[in-house]
């Protein structure tokens, strides 16, 4: 018997059980994880990406950094809340360091910051690899066990990650829509020697842009260091997803962003409990590419425009 | 009738809630040249892309040779012999100026003018081997017309083709369309009054997406009207 | 107020400007003019630090900007209205001003002086409108608007006629003197429509490959053979 | 132009030169070291002709690699097919230049470019290596197939049997050379000139008459043809091909390989990936964990230091030394 | 460079002129070469450190009791960067320019196949020292590690007896356990049992919810893991925080455990292995002090570094009996001889080439580090109908 056909029949058997608010509750709640985490990872690249146009293929390390920056303040014996503050902060000083030495000599060239980037990335892992050994790191979470939610019991600490990825994303909103510092971003995005001409300082808007992303993607990485694997070599789990997300939302807005979230995050959870995973990492790849085939501007185009 | 090329009846285009274009006609017959006119804003360039097939009227036709171009890929509509010279001049910057005639040549199935040709019609002969992105401004738009009409273009559209030239290389450039009057149909968007006086042709002016007047451009130039909301005053 | 000392500047190996001695002094119009190709525009980007000068100096007032990043020249006062407008198309009118406020941060209150909308009361009437969906000669309007909310001591028109149509530039030609006077500031006009430059400058500028060759008033450039002499008309 | 066209030329010469005396000198072993790199030169040089022309990266390319490799593996360990080898070369040539159709189709006729090409490519690349991974029943898993016989065929006349060292090297080498010349030849004439009008401005290409679209699917299509031929070729010679071989390190590292070379040199390409597989080996043979530190400021260095690749320093040398004659 | 490689090229022509001339081992002024293809980068290189050590150790016990017929034993090491290609690369070089006797090493399945795709073709001897799925069969091929039916064979009575009735499989989507779950679900069924569901999940995978939310559903009695390498870290920490009461059968070790796994969380999982460091006899007793007297006091070792170590004890035993080096001698000799390793006395089975091994079940320590052993039962003799030699 192959294991497989097995598999499919247990999940339909699996389909017919009574407690149905149970399992659309803990679909819902997973799929949530999971658009979360692709949210924040997406975020940052949905600046430098989307708005910047810097194809930065080194983002995932940032995520790498940031939850690397937990390992070492728990192993040191600092919290884990300590820890996730230091996350953004060890992805801002990386990210701005890169900024600062190789992406702002290239943004006229973009098949440079691919290259050069992707070079980053490897001798960040490497780098990694050689200051705090070969092999996972250990994170503990800062609390275990469950809560309960009425329909199902679900681990708490997912709950407190969705909670922040929220917040973060309503921050950024708050500061690209409310601030005059979003306001300088958003200039200088749409014609950069015109913003310099009015007397924005480009190159800072730009780094600071920059570095922010990185920071984002830094608190991502320190909320996943509790749930996933800790190496240097994680960040590329992320990376392929997080451009998908940006690519198929639309670049350029933070809707396209939550779109594109809930479309990768919402399917993968989804089809994951339907069909073989590896079938479903698949599908939702082409789907994207068709998404992106018939919909070329995002599926929230027009939105920020 | 049997000469008309392009036939634009009753054409109007909505995007979203707007009315951009209204109610607008134009025919074009084999060999004749007309010019559109009028202030920003009143949908000239939406106009010409209509003309060209590159978007679709939410009213009325748009008819080439009696076919239905909108929407059709871009190249098609080339191959059917319709040729654009953009506002912004777009040669190919890394290719020589003669690479980028050969290259306009190459998109149709029998091109007839030798590229020797072309490139003393549009006086660039001692230029040959130049990149096309180290030319001067006019003359980059003179290429551009250059490869226009390599591809043998039964219809001539121009958009804005004097911006950014001075004036004695307008003047130069309506000279250069004259005398091709006479090979294709040749319809231009222009501000420049200077430009469409000299060609003295049909000419057609918008206003808020509606035909102020159409005639003679002398006639044109007189209309209390036109002076009001275009030309203004002396 | 704005002083240019023998700057050159090219493209790559291409030079364009040959040692351009410039000066103009508050509440003066100067009008620049020449073919395409002289160097008007590049002029223009090299005051207000688009390029980098490959030699001479820019000098305002008593600092020396020619080192200094084209921001720190904004902030400073040089205000500059390229070709084309460079309108934020997606941001709103109020937006757009807004942000032409930044240049003054060390200097003024921050605040969108009240006059701005004096000299162009449509940007009032239009201010939460998306600027890209305003008309060409809405938007040069914005776009000198813009300049002005930095209050600046020198404003560099590139061709603000062009693609306007002409009822629209007759009260360009208006505005700007009286831009000019009234408040202080010395504005270098680079135009190729003549009319436009002869109403509204009070001196002239021809230049030719890269130098300036020829300075007159507006009067002595209506005489049509020196016309045609130096630009070939 | 003419002259650029005659150094090319020359380089040709001198390394079709030394392919053809390094038999001479090398034993058998060395002889499959180099045939192997030059193999990946050919995948190098298949990337080249679709990123060099059209400027747009292709971030999965050891997809197409991997595809026809694991053609010509089916087709070459089932008996019950004639002609084995031959029919394995076409198929893993078809397969590859099939899948490259469809996605490409889905691509270029989307309006897909730049770095959204890019992004998505290297999602295809990891979708192939996971496909081989899971689908164990037809590709035989994570640890692939393996026994895959040497090229071996007779046509005719003509008898083909590669399983010596030096047929097959003399075999892989005329096919690089080959393939390479014909790939120069259609980049530097007409097809060359439209791709490179419509890197330049892809609208007006379109408004002269070019089918811009399927001009890049055609490359592409081509490019991949040639990716699916080097992994034939490749698995014939190693004997069994393995889910990596179409992975995301294999994709990265052609890219090297045609940066460092020199893109758009076409010859650039091979030369790199020769020299950089080499360089790895010995270096990994040496201290293992110097190697991606080495590949990533590899990367860095390319980029601001030579951007155009090894290639142009001839290139720059005899500008340098060209300059001092005149400035003397 | 150039040198160095004339020296190697005189060193074999003398060593085939020598092998001519008297066909014997006892040549002291040479050494024995041991090419050993280990992932040093790459995914697996947690494992391939403790491997290499063990290969280092057994190559210094042989040496200091004069090697292997008198001959010192030479270590040539070689990172195969866990790629089919570096794997290739390596296995060549060790065979044509180094010119090793015998190949040992490597971990996962397609640094296997590659590197056995060109010993097969070389006639090389190859030792594979990991747990594998089993299907590939060469005359040269030698494998030192379990494969699934001496694993799972034994064992799946005892789950049913001691464990419960129903398992739910998630796994990594490769071949190795995918063979297994076929395996445990034909032993399983015979015992009573029954696997109520498998999912396979790609590499990469980081969220594994879907997976627990089935296993709440499905209500399993046991939940058996082959979610391998990497992805093994991100399951368990989020099988733990799913508060999962079910016992969890894993295929860790205490290496992995050490190095990968954050403290505690594989404590109380199940997992079968031929070798624990927990055995106690003498021989492991022994094997252990003198690892972590070399390699460090707080180092694990596990099945596959064990595996490893007797590889090379059993080649130097057979080739010491063969009095040759020449690898059909060797292989004539290999079943002949009997090794008592760690895990107890091994030998080489004449008819697939595969090693006698112990299955053990271990159960991880509240540490979530060590094991005890929840069960041994014995050694078990491969049986392959697929594969003769």
């Amino acid at each position: 018997m192959r294991p497989k056909a097995c598999s499919q029949a247990c999940a339909n058997a699996s389909q017919v059980l009574p407690d149905t608010m149970d399992f659309v509750v803990t679909t819902l709640l997973n799929a949530l994880t999971l658009i979360s985490i692709l949210m924040l990872v997406g975020l940052g690249l949905a600046i430098s990406f989307g708005l910047m146009n810097v194809t930065n293929l080194a983002h995932g390390e940032f995520v790498t950094v940031g939850a690397f920056a937990v390992y070492f303040v728990q192993s040191v014996g600092g919290s884990f809340w300590l820890g996730l503050a230091a996350a953004p902060i060890a992805g801002a000083v990386v990210g701005c360091i890169l900024e600062f030495a190789i992406i702002r000599h290239l943004y006229s060239r973009p098949v440079s910051t691919v290259l050069a980037t992707w070079g980053v990335s490897l001798i960040l892992q490497q780098g990694l690899e050689l200051t705090f050994g070969l092999g996972a790191k250990p994170v503990t979470p800062p609390i275990e066990g469950t809560f309960d939610l009425f329909f199902t019991v679900y681990p708490a600490y997912r709950l407190i990650l969705i909670a922040i990825a929220m917040l973060t994303l309503l921050g950024v909103v708050l500061l690209i829509s409310r601030t005059s510092f979003g306001l300088d971003i958003r200039t200088v995005i749409q014609n950069r020697e015109m913003a310099e001409g009015v007397g924005i300082n480009t190159r800072r808007t730009y780094a600071i842009a920059f570095t922010f992303g990185a920071a984002i993607a830094g608190l991502a990485g320190g909320l996943v260091a509790p749930l996933a694997i800790v190496l240097p070599q994680m960040g590329v789990n992320y990376l392929a997803n997080a451009f998908f997300v940006v690519i198929v939302g639309g670049v350029g807005s933070i809707g396209g962003l939550v779109a594109g979230s809930v479309f990768v995050g919402g399917l993968t959870s989804v089809l994951n409990y339907q069909i073989s995973p590896s079938l479903a990492q698949a599908i939702v790849l082409l789907a994207a590419i068709v998404a992106v085939r018939l919909r070329p501007n995002g599926l929230f185009n027009g939105a920020s425009r | 009738m049997s000469d008309v090329l392009l036939q634009a009846e009753n054409v109007g285009i909505r995007f979203g809630g707007l009315q951009a274009l209204e109610g607008l006609n134009l025919t074009v017959r084999d060999r004749e040249l007309c010019c559109i006119i009028g202030p920003n804003g009143a949908g000239k360039s939406t106009f010409l892309n209509l003309l060209t097939g590159t978007l679709r009227p939410t009213s009325g036709s748009v008819r080439f040779l009696g076919h239905d171009i909108a929407g059709l890929p871009l190249h098609r509509i080339a191959r059917l012999g319709i040729a654009r010279k953009f506002q912004i001049p777009s040669v190919f910057p890394s290719l020589s100026v003669e690479d980028n005639l050969k290259v306009a040549r190459w998109g149709t199935s029998s091109p007839v003018r030798p590229v020797g040709e072309l490139l003393d019609l549009v006086a660039l002969g001692s230029r040959a081997a130049t990149l096309a992105g180290e030319l001067a401004h006019g003359q980059k738009q003179w290429l551009e017309i250059g490869m226009a009409l390599a591809i043998e273009p039964r219809l001539l559209l121009l958009d804005e083709p004097t911006a950014g030239m001075t004036p004695q290389e307008t003047l130069a450039t309506a000279q250069m369309l004259l005398r091709l009057k006479g090979e294709f149909s040749i319809v231009a968007v222009e501000h420049d009054i200077r430009f469409v006086r000299a060609l003295n042709c049909e000419t057609l002016v918008l206003h808020q997406g509606r035909r102020l007047r159409s005639g003679p451009f002398h006639d044109i130039e007189a209309d209390e009207m036109v002076r009001d909301v275009y030309l203004g005053r002396r | 107020m704005l002083r240019t000392l023998a700057v050159s500047a090219g493209y790559g190996l291409l030079p364009v400007l040959n040692g351009i001695d410039l000066s103009v002094a508050p509440g003066e119009v100067v009008g620049l003019l020449g073919r395409n190709g002289a160097g008007k525009t590049t002029l223009l980007r090299v005051i207000a630090g688009g390029l980098k000068a490959s030699g001479g100096a820019v000098v305002l007032g008593d600092q020396d900007l020619t080192d200094a990043a084209a921001f720190r020249r904004a902030r400073a006062g040089i205000a500059h209205v390229p070709q084309g407008r460079g309108i934020f198309n997606q941001l709103t009118v109020r937006q757009n001003l807004e942000v032409g406020t930044r240049a003054a941060m060390d200097r003024g209150d921050g605040g969108i002086p009240d006059d701005i909308f004096g000299y162009f009361p449509i940007l009032r009437e239009r201010e939460a409108q998306i600027a890209g969906t305003l008309s060409g000669g809405q938007q040069q309007m914005l776009a000198i608007g813009r300049a002005l909310c930095g209050l600046p001591s020198v404003l560099l028109l590139d061709e603000p006629s062009e693609g306007i149509q002409p009822n629209i530039v007759q009260s360009i030609a208006e505005l700007v003197p009286r831009i000019a006077r009234e408040r202080g500031i010395a504005i270098v006009l680079v135009e190729q429509n003549l009319d436009l430059v002869l109403k509204a400058a009070d001196r002239c500028l021809v230049m030719e490959k890269g130098r300036i060759v020829h300075e007159g008033t507006p009067e002595a450039f209506a005489d049509e053979s020196l016309l045609k002499d130096l630009l070939a008309l | 132009m003419i002259a650029r066209d005659r150094n090319w030329l020359l380089i040709f010469a001198v390394c079709a030169a030394l392919a053809v005396v390094y038999p001479f000198i090398a034993d058998g072993y060395q002889l499959t070291v180099i045939r192997d790199a030059l193999i990946f030169g050919l995948f190098a040089a298949s990337l080249d002709f679709f990123w060099g022309r059209t400027g747009i990266l292709c971030f999965g390319h050891a997809a197409f690699f991997g595809i026809g490799g694991y053609i010509m593996a089916l087709v070459t360990l089932n008996d019950a097919i004639p002609l084995g080898s031959l029919l394995g070369i076409l198929g893993a040539i078809a397969g590859a230049a099939f899948v490259a159709a469809i996605i490409g189709y889905f691509l270029f006729f989307g309006g897909i470019r730049g770095s959204y090409f890019t992004i998505v490519t290297l999602a295809m690349g990891v979708i192939c290596q996971q496909a081989a991974v899971s689908w164990s029943s037809v590709t035989g898993g994570d640890s692939g197939l393996i026994g895959i016989p040497p090229i071996a065929f007779d046509l005719g006349e003509i008898h083909v049997d590669l399983s010596q060292d030096l047929p097959s090297y003399i075999f892989v080498a005329s096919i690089v050379a080959v393939v390479v010349l014909v790939l120069w030849s259609l980049s530097r004439g007409r097809w060359g000139a439209v791709l490179t009008a419509i890197q330049d401005n892809e609208v007006r290409a379109a408004a002269l008459g070019h089918n811009a679209p399927l001009r890049l699917l055609v490359t592409f299509v081509l490019s991949a043809a040639i990716a699916g031929l080097a992994g034939a070729l490749y698995v014939c010679m190693a004997g069994l091909v393995a889910p990596d071989l179409s992975g995301l390190l294999l994709s990265t590292e052609v890219i090297v390989w045609v940066a460092v070379g020199g893109r758009g040199t076409l010859l650039g390409p091979v030369l790199g990936a020769i020299a950089i597989q080499r360089a790895q080996q010995t270096i990994s043979s040496f201290n293992p964990s110097l190697w991606p530190l080495l590949l990533g400021c590899v990367f860095v260095v390319i980029v601001f230091v030579l951007p155009d690749g090894i290639l142009s320093i001839y290139a720059r040398l005899k500008s340098l030394f060209k300059g001092r004659r005149q400035a003397q | 460079m150039i040198s160095r490689r004339t020296i190697l090229k005189s060193g074999g022509a003398a060593a085939a002129f020598a092998m001519v001339g008297a066909p014997s081992i006892l040549r002291a002024a040479d050494t024995v070469k041991v090419g050993l293809s280990i992932p040093i980068t790459g995914l697996q290189a947690i494992l391939g450190e403790t491997l290499l050590n063990c290969y280092k150790l057994a190559a210094a016990e042989l040496n200091a009791a004069n090697g292997i017929g008198g001959r010192q034993v030479e270590l040539f090491i070689e990172d195969n960067q866990t790629t089919t290609k570096g794997s290739i690369d390596k296995a060549r070089k060790l065979i044509n320019e180094d010119k090793v006797d015998v190949v040992m090493g490597t971990i996962i399945s397609p640094e296997r196949s590659a590197t056995l795709s060109v010993t097969s073709k070389a006639k090389k001897l190859f030792f594979y020292p990991t747990n594998f799925e089993g299907g590939e069969c060469n005359r040269y091929f030698v494998a030192t590690g379990p494969i699934p039916m001496q694993q799972v064979d034994p064992m799946m009575p005892w789950v049913a007896e001691n464990l419960g009735k129903t398992i739910y499989v998630m796994a990594s989507d490769y071949a190795w356990p995918q063979k297994m779950t076929e395996a445990i679900t034909a032993a399983y069924e015979k015992a009573g049992g029954k696997i109520i569901g498998a999912d396979y999940y790609p590499f990469g995978t980081t969220d594994f919810g879907p997976a627990f939310q089935k296993i709440k559903s499905l209500k399993p009695d046991v939940v058996w893991s082959m979610v391998v390498g990497n992805d093994a870290v991100t399951q368990l920490k989020q099988y733990r925080s799913f508060d999962i009461k079910q016992p969890l059968i894993a295929p860790l070790d205490e290496v992995f455990n050490k190095d990968a796994l954050p403290p505690g969380v594989a404590a109380g999982t199940y997992a079968p292995q031929p070798y624990w460091m927990a055995l106690d006899n003498p021989v492991n007793k022994k094997f252990i002090a003198s690892f972590r007297e070399k390699f460090g006091q707080e180092k694990m070792v596990n099945g596959i570094g064990e595996a490893g170590y007797n590889g090379l004890h059993l080649y130097a035993l057979a080739a010491e009996k063969a009095g040759s080096l020449r690898d059909d001698d060797v292989l004539k000799a290999l079943p002949t001889i009997e090794f008592d390793a760690p895990q107890g006395k091994i030998r080489v089975d004449a008819s697939n080439n595969h090693t006698l091994c112990h299955s053990y079940v271990g159960k991880a320590a509240a540490d979530g580090i060590s094991y005890e052993i929840a069960k041994d039962f014995g050694a078990i003799t491969p049986v392959t109908p697929y594969c003769k030699v």
